[in-house]
């Protein structure tokens, strides 16, 4: 078969896959499709006996192509999704100790929550977020949101429409302005941190409406971080919670909680054990902590078995590697 | 307390300062309190006058109170301390409400609540003082214009499920005038300034004395070591050499590392007569590296085996970037290649690439999530700050090399601090480390 | 339109998935489509956000009740001299700014990085290992142990004007594995991470767009 | 004169910004707040460049037909519809519901999040192929790796179910995490501090000035 050919090939079978899964969404073949156990066992038992095919193959001197590792991690994230496993998330004690932070919040509080991200982090931090505003809101707690990434107010968007959709919270009836405000972005990075801990208003003239700063009745007499009682960062990089630990909590005091993508959480522990950050939240697990800590289980929890098999796929390729390291690669070396 | 201390400090010598602040830092670790804001209780419903009070509900008024300007700010801002009602421990006390009246001619004008604290606390920050407006004014007037009268009272309610049906409060001495005030310098922070100025000293110095000529010893770093050995077997194989300087721009220090850590393999390239070729992924990155290259050829006797096509731009997009050095690697199998400069996510895929062509592979970053892909699938990794004295130890340049050493003997002072404070808090003695305490405003 | 939308993403999501199999038409479109459309929106944000809502509504306030902030012009006028660049004559002149921005830079950072990342990690770190006041379980003084040992060990290694031999190698050495450790953990949060995007486009494809899960 | 006054500017406003910090006082308690300000502004300007930038690149691929023109027309189309589309909304156009928003919504957050998303893959081969215990250090950063991995998830101690309460796979990575990592962390954050330290000076006091363009 020639290269033209081929490509013909893949234009149309990706056409036909399309138009099925099109007719197939709308005729409903998909739903309930999740795994009874005996499947979700099989699955798992079919993986584990291919990834031992290929330990063995690698032992031979064939190592597995990149591809078929892509595949791998592909199948191992989308399948748990599809399977009715469920599990409980351990809790770090740094996730307890912001959550015993959360819980000294009065009602009535004012909350800073900062989104300092943008859509990829999402998946990591748009739980957090959710859990955390929820908190507050079952509880009356005021939130005031700001943004230092210009996609983070709209980030916040999202959570709220989420929220307010729920039962529980829309029959509270919270108004905009005067049970959370959205103070939208301001760029100049940890300059805004700065500036914020003198004055408000001068850094946010106007909400994102465009609202003027002091007719919005929740931000009307906060001047500065001194009307803040806790704040919130969920960070994805910089800026984020090193410069809010480094200017909003050693400049100006303020009490402050994290929730970071797994990445830069690493980085931070040093400010948590020290106290400077009051909890740090995680990736992915983190947001299913605070998911299980205030008892609503979200897509933090919901994701944790496909998470827990990416691990173990990609723990089971770095042995496999190894095997074939010690075998074979660390001979031809010295030879 | 706290205030009366300072007022006497300003008259006493640097000495005595320094001892003062860190003692009065040092009590101030206990004293401090929760931030107290105007906001923490939510006002409940109020029905006071339906219900009678039962008698005995109304608790003892708090005592002591002062009220006095806050130290070390910008003024605008007022604090007034109490002692708790002598019926706190006994649950008679719910809040406490502090009141504020204006001064009219001397005298306190209309009380109005200003807010409402949680038993237990004992002070409260009044920031909504009328400050001065103008340039001039400000600059000029260290105190605020208005000054105020304060009270503070005890309130018991019958709070069950937020509906207030009774309320008792009993009210302390009215305390006034007070007046704000601005400080012209923040003694909470001594600390941090003999810190900063002590670390500021031992650099200038360093780097005074290095431009004068004294030698400065730098360890061996075990990648840079490896530097010679790596070009010399790319002559041997005749294969290329490729060096990455991160991708990332002119404005990022680890850039300027990296290509400061370029201009010594260029010449060493130079001298082995191995062939170098430099991917860049800015655009003012690849000017800047063809100078530094070209001149390396020169410094090396060989200017004219330069090339300006040995440095070339990709394209600023990280993964793009990414992809075109991995087709590159994968085609002409370089037997070095050099990766020293800020990387995010393409670490790992250029690392990768370079590892499964078998070529040597030495790396540096300070970009700490990085770091685990060089260190696993590198020769030799630079970490974190030794890209920087990489380019110290390369260049000899005397500035840099002096503010390297500078900041070691800052790094052996933390030492000595760790080590010192741990044995006296071990043996029981806590104010060492106040020393480092850094205040918030 | 919701529908068309999920097309759409969905589109855009399998083609920047197509990369894995290899380089691409449909991900070349893909990714010039982001690169537009990323920075048509970062443009508009900062005008909005910025220019207007910052320098424009503070100078020229829509409430009467505002003072006008004339101080900002200054920061106008950096911001054009910035814009200078594109004019080879007197582009010299966008040096100003640049060399305010990195002044400034300069100056929080010094102070900042200095008093929280020195001062108060040294002052965390210069904690009683173990003794009367202190409420110490075994777990805790362990780690107290290992903090101190590792944070002492680790600063060790990056010392450079001394040969690391004897006691002081020995100490960069134990130092070199803390490190190393730090690192593992870096690598294992970093996996974490990647995983959970993937898995928040997986969950994207087949819960919002094809509805197979819920 | 073209060196000096940016030298000037650049040690003038880094100083004042350091002692600001010890100065509550009016004027300098407010001129690291106006820096702020014209910071942000500054920042503002700036992305005009950049966004110039990409513009004049991709105009001059199209015009001078250089190989995948098309995909540098699809950029300029889809930078105009993006940009165009938020100035004729005007401040609000992050509203819900605006056509910025469904653009953020639909094909932003989609690329944007794939991109990284396809990381995992790559993680995964590379550690497939390039993590070799190959030394100590190595064999220490993958044992902790593992530890972490596992720890982290529910799977870990669903696999050591056996071990007694408190000595499972997610308390040792709570271990790892919180004292091992703290340390080597914190030994960075004081390096790169004082490393940070260091070059700001030499930068404030006129020693460090790369970022104007070399001599």
């Amino acid at each position: 078969m020639n290269g033209r050919m081929y490509k013909y090939l893949a234009a149309v079978a990706v056409v036909t896959a399309c138009v099925l899964l099109y007719v197939g969404k709308r005729v409903a073949w998909f739903e309930d499709m999740m795994f009874p156990t005996w499947l979700s066992i099989l699955v798992c038992v079919l993986i584990a006996a291919s990834m031992f095919w290929i330990l063995l193959r690698t032992i031979k001197g064939k190592p597995a192509e990149r591809r078929t590792v892509f595949l791998y991690v592909g199948i191992a994230v989308s399948l748990p999704l599809l399977m009715t496993i469920s599990v409980h998330v351990p809790i770090s004690t740094e996730g307890q100790l912001l959550f015993d932070g959360m819980k000294r919040i009065q009602p009535g509080s004012k909350v800073l929550v900062s989104f300092d991200y943008d859509p990829p982090s999402a998946p990591e931090l748009q739980p957090m977020a959710e859990a955390f505003m929820r908190y507050c809101f079952e509880r009356d707690i005021k939130v005031i949101i700001i943004g230092l990434w210009p996609q983070g107010p709209q980030q916040a968007n999202l959570a709220l429409a989420k929220l307010l959709a729920e039962p529980a919270i829309s029959a509270k009836n919270l108004v905009y302005g005067v049970d959370y405000v959205n103070l939208g972005f301001q760029s100049g990075n940890e300059f805004v941190i700065q500036r914020m801990g003198s004055d408000f208003k001068s850094m946010f003239p106007a909400d994102y409406r465009g609202t003027p700063y002091d007719s919005l009745p929740l931000v009307g007499n906060v001047r500065n971080f001194s009307g803040i009682d806790y704040s919130f960062n969920l960070s994805a990089g910089y800026p984020g919670t090193r410069e809010w630990v480094l200017i909003g909590v050693d400049r100006f005091g303020l009490v402050m909680g994290a929730g970071n993508t797994a990445v830069q959480t690493t980085g931070m522990y040093p400010y948590v054990r020290s106290g400077q950050l009051k909890g740090i939240l995680g990736g992915m697990s983190g947001a299913a902590e605070i998911e299980e800590l205030t008892e609503r289980l979200g897509k933090g929890a919901k994701f944790m078995v496909a998470q827990s098999f990416g691990h173990m796929v990609m723990i089971v390729f770095i042995v496999i590697g190894n095997v074939a390291y010690f075998l074979h690669e660390r001979k031809k070396k010295k030879a | 307390m706290k205030q009366r201390c300072r007022n006497r400090i300003r008259t006493v010598s640097l000495l005595l300062i320094i001892c003062q602040a860190v003692v009065s830092s040092a009590t101030s670790v206990f004293a401090q309190s929760f931030p107290v804001t105007d906001s923490t209780i939510a006002s409940a419903h109020v029905e006071a006058q339906v219900y009678p009070v039962p008698p005995d509900a109304a608790p003892a008024p708090p005592l002591s109170v002062t009220a006095g300007d806050t130290p070390d700010d910008a003024g605008g801002s007022l604090t007034i301390r109490w002692d708790a009602s002598a019926d706190e421990t006994r649950g008679k006390v719910k809040y406490y409400r502090i009141f504020r009246a204006p001064n009219v001619g001397g005298r306190p004008g209309e009380f109005e609540p200003l807010g409402e604290l949680p038993a237990g606390t004992t002070q409260y920050s009044d920031g909504k003082i009328a400050t001065r407006k103008g340039f001039w004014e400000q600059v000029l007037h260290s105190t605020d214009s208005a000054a105020y009268f304060y009270k503070v009272a005890a309130v018991n309610d019958s709070a069950v499920n937020g509906t207030v049906y009774w309320q008792a409060q009993s009210e302390s001495e009215v305390v006034g005038p007070v007046r704000s005030s601005a400080q012209w310098f923040n003694f909470q922070r001594i600390n941090v300034l003999v810190g900063l100025l002590l670390l500021c000293a031992f650099i200038v110095y360093y780097i005074e004395r290095a431009k004068a000529g004294k030698p400065i010893f730098i360890r061996k770093i075990a990648g840079l070591e490896a530097v010679d050995e790596a070009v010399g077997r790319a002559t041997e194989m005749g294969r290329k050499i490729f060096y990455i300087p991160g991708s990332q721009d002119m404005d990022q220090v680890q850039t300027l590392a990296g290509i400061t850590i370029l201009g010594r393999v260029a010449e060493m390239a130079a001298v082995y007569d191995a062939r170098l070729e430099v991917p860049v992924s800015r655009s003012l990155v690849m000017v800047t590296c063809r100078e530094v290259v070209k001149e390396a050829y020169a410094r090396a006797g060989r200017p004219d085996s330069f090339n300006e096509k040995q440095v070339h731009y990709i394209t600023d997009d990280q993964f793009g970037y990414a992809a075109a050095i991995d087709g590159m690697v994968v085609r002409e199998r370089p037997a070095t290649i050099f990766m020293m400069g800020l990387f995010y996510a393409e670490a790992l895929i250029l690392a990768e690439t370079g590892n499964f062509v078998g070529a040597i592979q030495i790396a540096g970053t300070a970009e700490p999530s990085q770091l685990p892909f060089f260190v696993a699938a590198c020769d030799y990794t630079l970490i974190g700050e030794e890209l920087f004295a990489a380019s110290a130890y390369l260049s000899r340049e005397p500035r840099q090399l002096g503010s390297l050493k500078g900041q070691d003997i800052g790094k052996g002072v933390v030492l000595a601090a760790i080590i010192i404070g741990i044995l006296l808090e071990t043996l029981g003695v806590y104010h060492f480390a106040q020393l480092f305490k850094v205040i918030g405003y | 339109m919701h529908h068309i939308a999920l097309w759409v993403a969905a589109f855009l999501t399998l083609g920047i998935i197509s990369f894995l199999y290899r380089d691409n038409a449909w991900y070349k479109i893909c990714e010039s489509v982001f690169v537009g459309i990323s920075a048509g929106y970062w443009f508009v944000s900062y005008f909005w956000d910025n220019l207007y809502g910052k320098l424009w509504l503070g100078v020229f306030p829509r409430d009467p009740a505002q003072q006008p902030d004339y101080i900002l012009l200054i920061g106008g006028a950096l911001g054009v001299m910035m814009l200078l660049r594109l004019i080879p004559k007197i582009g010299w002149l966008s040096r100003w700014p640049l060399a305010f921005i990195v002044g400034a830079t300069a100056g929080l950072n010094l102070i900042i990085y200095f008093a929280s990342n020195v001062m108060v990690q040294v002052e965390d770190t210069i904690r009683p290992l173990f003794g009367a006041n202190y409420s110490s379980s075994a777990y805790d003084i362990v780690g107290n142990i290992v903090v101190a040992v590792g944070t002492f060990a680790a600063l060790i290694y990056f010392f450079f004007s001394k040969e690391h031999k004897g006691a002081f190698g020995g100490a960069a050495k134990v130092g070199i594995f803390v490190l190393m450790v730090t690192f593992g953990a870096s690598f294992g949060y970093t996996v974490m991470s990647r995983i959970s995007l993937l898995l928040g486009r997986i969950d994207f494809l087949m819960g919002d767009w094809l509805g197979v899960i819920k | 004169m073209r060196r000096e006054i940016p030298l000037l500017i650049t040690g003038i406003v880094g100083i004042v910004l350091v002692v600001a910090y010890f100065i509550p006082h009016f004027p300098f308690n407010r001129m690291a707040d106006w820096s702020a300000d014209w910071f942000s502004i500054v920042a503002a300007f700036a992305i005009w460049l950049g966004a110039l930038n990409l513009f004049r690149l991709s105009i001059e691929n199209v015009v001078k037909r250089k190989p995948g023109w098309g995909y540098a027309v699809v950029i300029i189309v889809c930078f105009l519809i993006s940009a165009g589309v938020g100035f004729i909304e005007g401040r609000d156009f992050r509203n819900p519901g605006s056509a910025s928003d469904w653009i953020y919504n639909y094909v932003y957050t989609p690329l944007s999040s794939t991109m990284f998303a396809i990381l995992a893959f790559f993680v995964a081969s590379a550690s497939y192929r390039a993590f070799r215990a190959r030394n100590l250090d190595a064999t220490l950063l993958l044992l902790a790796a593992f530890f972490v991995m596992l720890g982290r998830v529910p799977i870990g101690d669903m696999l050591v179910g056996f071990l007694p309460e408190h000595w499972r796979l997610s308390d040792l990575s709570t271990w790892v995490m919180n004292f091992p990592n703290t340390a080597g962390q914190r030994a960075i954050l004081i390096g790169i501090a004082l490393g940070i330290v260091s070059s700001s000076l030499r930068i404030i006091l006129g020693i460090e000035r790369s970022h104007l363009g070399g001599d």
